[in-house]
């Protein structure tokens, strides 16, 4: 979208300049990616009576490649807010821009580059460190500046958790406004590649390698979103020369093309050279569930846990093998072994300086008005928060983070195939209990330390069950009693004939439940049971969730009644059928990214891989034209969500996506 | 091969603490332990590498990954005439 | 006697991280296992109960405490004319 | 001391009564031995104008072993507040005390036992529950809330820590100014001995037992000050026909009667029956330690790190033994295997209400006057403190607790006899430091999970020095060069005669750390200098502790000479010489003791167990008739010093302690 007036918040400050002594202060105390980037505006009112006014916000995926990439917008910026008088506080103020600064975070080198436009005037830029004190600007920092900009966007940027809104004072832009940049980023991640590992890694590794940190999650990300597989590949091919591990990502990248066979060689080649490279096993493994190759599956899951017993993920992935086996005790055995990282957050965003309500200039832009979209009054959301049962509003689980969501997401498979009481009975059978383990061992040391007394074998045979297992039993125990009511108030007043009525926030903290629940249908109808009295972001975000997974097991079943190869006349009607459904799912799923995009839009972010990616699907499915078209037709020109949808369709067209490829 | 003689500190449910004579703590599962041992015991560790059993593990190993090579490597399915 | 065949997963300065069939995870000190192991190797342990240990330590237990009480425990200062 | 108004501090509330509310709504979050007690007094100034006034304070030993003993007390207060006008905030007040509550917490059944006075009129109790329910009244909620009583009083009033003035606003009476409620506890003792390990222990002890735990800490405590052996010893036995390692606590008592031969003999029996009970091995331990046969100590203190390998204070022994026989290195290894209790906090007193500034009541008890104590100035203290070197105020060693304070104990002993050079180079040879083994195991990665690699000897002999030991080496270093520092400095000023001056407040740090160091001698020293200028408690306190260990060392010296049994000449000479010296200390002892109960009283605390145990020991030299002569020669009667002083004679007289049987 064209930057408007109305698309920039911004915060005053006390004293003009200050937000960069301040950030400069704390550079030091920046961790792995750093803070989002930093522009601050000086602005005067013509007539010289008043002061300068300082003000700042923050953006992610602005292009930093160069200073005058970066002079560009900043120019563009003054001159939007200096070209007509600008809604401030209340009032219309005429203000010119004299001085617009931008900082932005170099995790490599662990420094600031500054780059200051004076308006009209000259451009500068400096380098600042830890210490406060300046260093030679070089290329290697200008490559890492960029670099670390791009990281910040795309791994930040997830549908995982509630991210939109974090900083509200911020402008979220597309980092590959060009093919350009996306390569250049390719580039940068060849020549930073050996120091990824001291950028951080996500939360579930315990120890951050080469070939798993954030640049390469970058990377992946990257090429996923623009298919530049050949010109990562040929990178990684490259970088293999020196360092074997990396043969993990040419698997990943292979993959992600599509190139199974290739893929699958190249994993065999890679274990042939390193038998234990628990990455590899991984990868092994996951693609052989895939295929439905369980025994073989399991076999690499336990050589990878073999190869790296410290890590999370591999017990995971073991843990859902045995599972996908139906083997639940050893399935809960080894998620009872998985190390727990209870202190490791995962990267995000942090706000840098103070943003006091009374100084936050948040402008409604009015260029997308999709009507219940723009409507939604966050106050009425907090009240009807408030008014609703605390109980369902605080559902722990809704709070787990990184590795204990992920093993609460297998717990809530295993209960999902057993029952609670089945799995209460096999946790009674191989566990014992934290409280049970004290007051026996307590009750034994006396005797047992007079040597009197043999453990029972019963007693022996059982593993302790972690404290963390443990509790997240109990938080499960929460959602299944929500879960269960919920269903039995259903069923009552579908029986009486009765409406059965929920505030759209009650339908959301239920539609989450029924969700982590693994109950997708059932989360659906309250998703939709929400969205049917306004609109709720999370609702629509995760009913989004729910629709792709149901067009990618049409399009299985499409795949397979069409590679069945017989064209009798049942399989042509159900091939019509799947198509027939299809092409509503991908109404609904278009429908969906529309209300999401101009959501983010509305609060400053023109840029989200995941709808980048879920639109892509549909554009695959159902070809680009067809999808402007639709888009189109759907909403009125003056809504402005052509316009709006237009910048992703630019992205498809740009790189040359599937559907968009003319 | 390492032959150490150790005693038994604690037994707990799943968990004992073993001693060296050099107060090294070892923990050690219950479920490793023979019957009748309690705290107070004295057990005998012997630790010995069994290039055997790498062998036959390496085996199966290779084997394995030869297998789905097999499967899922060669670019054309595998058609079972071409078998004969 | 237990006697069990378990896999090398991780070799550190002064722990080894040992798994079992069953995916036991035991903590095991490095210096407990024979020259020449690696990450990736197979060890057996075997666990014995020593009882003839246990019997000599119990021994030599109770020889101690006979002597403390000798030392410390008996009203009169030892005498070295008594031993005679 | 006889209760006046300036022995009673008061906090006025905004409500009257209002803190017996938040008291009795915070019942549920009581830990282990609760708050001190509570008394809420309603107060009016007759001609009733003014509203009623509400005020509150602390106690702890008050006695509560019935309510006509509680109302008694209560009575006492009212009186002396209303019997004339009181000092209050600036002017005279001529209050009436209508109405005086107690409130106590009873840590057994975990309720609060409350006794209202009117005044004038009934008596009445109530026992209120963690639900805010009351409960029926019973003798066990008495003796339980009596228990509790002493316990606060006993398990607080510890010399090692700064626990003088922590809550400012509160009364510290002798728990024991009967023996029938000495004897009272020793009952108390037995009816509630299988409750105590649910009150909690020692922060060092892993898990309370029956024989540890803060119960039995102090039924030991009240035994060493009150000399009731018997009553103990008969009480234990009883217990131990049903608790056989109640053995441990008969050994103990034996131990503080110096019934040797019976405790070595309890102590065999005790282990004949229980071999592995470690508790005795550790008695039997130290007690060989005490008679130097070390090697067998060497071997109890193994048995008893064997029988229980998770907790701190049989690994801390063994370590101790090992530094005795000179072996280093097994001693900084069993140092390195302490298991550490990180989060335990030591049990303390803490405030349950709010007490601001401008409503706290503090008067300066003006009975006693002891020019330089009473002289000293909190803010100029404060000040001085402002003025230093902070890093010489903040010296890391001064704030470590609990095992981490007993861990680095044994690190200093260690370094006193090896010095730092060598310390380090002990430490390089059979520790792999944290960094170290992380960079070794992430280089050795990739490598060593290719199974290529063989991680060589020399690396493989060493432990993995614990990451808390390797910061008390750090924290070590820090003490040891403030003290080399402080002594080269000395000298060089002694090398230029002149004089080296430092503020009381640096002497004070640097003789802590001298101190911590095992320098007592320089120490001592540090202390003596601050005290030339001002009264310090701190170093009052420290020492007095040296005074005390001097004292010990001469007396067994004696003991030595005298037991040689040889008459001649220059044995008479230094026996004699000795005694000079004992005379001259216990004059010492007594002028610090003296300041010090001095500065209690002056802060409204009338007992502090060390004081009573370090005069006890002057009073068993001496005699009471001597010490008493000394202190009414020493003090002209005006000082009130003999008034203050007499409290501790007549419960040395009470209890028929040595040096007071006539």
């Amino acid at each position: 979208m064209i930057t408007s007036q109305r698309s920039i918040p911004e915060v005053k400050e006390d004293t003009p300049g200050s937000c960069l002594d301040e950030r400069a202060a704390k550079i030091r105390t920046f961790q792995e990616l750093g803070p989002p980037d930093l522009v601050s505006l000086t602005k005067v009112l013509p007539g010289g009576k008043t002061p300068e006014l300082g003000t700042f916000l923050y953006y992610t995926g602005l292009d930093n490649s160069s200073s005058s990439a970066v002079a560009a917008h900043l120019n563009q910026i003054a001159n939007t807010i200096s070209q007509e008088p600008q809604a401030w506080f209340g009032k219309y103020k005429h203000f010119k821009v004299t001085k617009a600064i931008y900082a932005s975070y170099d995790a490599f080198s662990q420094v600031d580059v500054v780059v200051t436009c004076h308006l009209p005037g000259a451009v500068s830029t400096y380098v600042i460190d830890g210490r406060g004190e300046h260093v030679q600007e070089t290329d290697r920092i200008w490559l890492g500046v960029f670099a670390s900009s791009v990281m910040r966007s795309l791994v930040t940027t997830d549908d995982e958790e509630e991210q939109v809104n974090a900083i509200v004072e911020s402008r979220a832009l597309d980092p590959f406004s060009s093919p350009d940049l996306a390569k250049l980023f390719l580039h940068a991640f060849e020549e930073l590649f050996y120091e990824g590992p001291n950028i951080g890694c996500a939360p579930e590794v315990q120890t951050a390698s080469l070939v798993q940190n954030y640049l390469v999650d970058a990377l992946l990300k990257t090429v996923e979103l623009t298919g530049l597989y050949d010109e990562a590949l040929e990178i990684l091919e490259r970088l293999r020369t020196k360092e074997e591990s990396v043969v993990a990502l040419i698997v990943k990248v292979l993959l992600l093309k599509d190139e199974e066979v290739k893929a699958v060689k190249a994993l065999y080649d890679g274990i042939q050279k390193t038998p234990r490279d628990p990455e590899l096993l991984l990868i092994e493994s996951q693609f052989l569930i895939k295929k439905g190759k369980l025994t073989l599956a399991l076999k690499s899951a336990i050589d990878a846990v073999n190869s790296a017993p410290s890590e999370f993920n591999y017990w995971a992935n073991l843990s859902k093998v045995y599972l996908e086996l139906g083997d639940i005790e050893q399935s809960l055995f080894t998620l009872n072994s998985c190390p727990m990282a209870a202190f490791k957050e995962k990267y995000h965003l942090k706000r840098l300086l103070l943003a006091p309500a009374d100084k936050v200039h948040l402008p409604l832009p009015n260029d997308v008005t999709l009507e219940d979209v723009v409507a939604l009054d966050t106050n009425m959301v907090a009240q009807e928060h408030r008014s609703i049962d605390q109980a369902l509003a605080n559902l722990p689980a809704a709070k787990l983070k990184t590795t204990l969501a992920k093993a609460y997401n297998i717990l809530t498979e295993i209960v999902h195939r057993t029952g609670w009481e089945a799995l209460l009975k096999y946790r009674a059978r191989i566990f014992v209990m934290e409280e049970e383990y004290r007051s026996k061992s307590t009750s034994q040391t006396n005797i047992a330390e007079n040597g009197n007394v043999n453990a029972d074998d019963g007693f022996k045979q059982k593993r302790l069950c972690e404290r963390w297992l443990d509790n997240l039993f109990m938080i499960l125990y929460d959602d299944l009693k929500t879960y269960t009511m919920w269903q039995a108030e259903l069923i009552h007043f579908q029986a009486q004939r009765t409406v059965y009525e929920k505030l759209p926030i009650e339908w959301e903290y239920l539609g989450m439940c029924a969700f982590r629940l693994h109950h997708y249908k059932e989360a659906s109808v309250a998703f939709q049971n929400a969205l049917e009295t306004r609109f709720a972001p999370v609702c629509t975000r995760n009913l989004l969730k729910y629709y792709l997974l149901e067009a990618q097991g049409l399009q299985k079943q499409a795949l397979h009644s069409g590679a069945n190869g017989s064209a009798d006349q049942a399989s042509v009607e159900s091939a019509h059928q799947i198509e027939r459904k299809l092409d509503n799912l991908d109404n609904l799923i278009l429908e969906l990214i529309v209300k999401l995009t101009a959501w983010n839009h509305r609060w400053y972010s023109e840029f989200a891989p995941y709808l980048v990616k879920a639109l892509g699907t549909v554009v695959e499915r159902e070809g680009l034209v067809k999808v402007e078209n639709e888009i189109s037709a759907g909403y009125a020109e003056e809504t402005g969500v052509a316009a709006m949808m237009n910048d992703y369709f630019q992205f498809f067209k740009l790189f040359n996506r599937p559907g968009a490829d003319s | 091969m390492v032959e150490v003689s150790l005693t038994v500190g604690k037994l707990d449910a799943s968990l004992a603490l073993l001693l060296t004579k050099d107060h090294h703590l070892i923990e050690f599962p219950t479920i490793l332990l023979p019957d009748g041992v309690n705290a107070g015991s004295v057990v005998t560790i012997k630790c010995e590498q069994d290039l055997e059993q790498e062998k036959e593990e390496k085996r199966i190993f290779q084997e394995t990954q030869d297998k789905i090579l097999e499967l899922f490597g060669t670019n054309e399915p595998k058609a079972p005439v071409l078998k004969l």
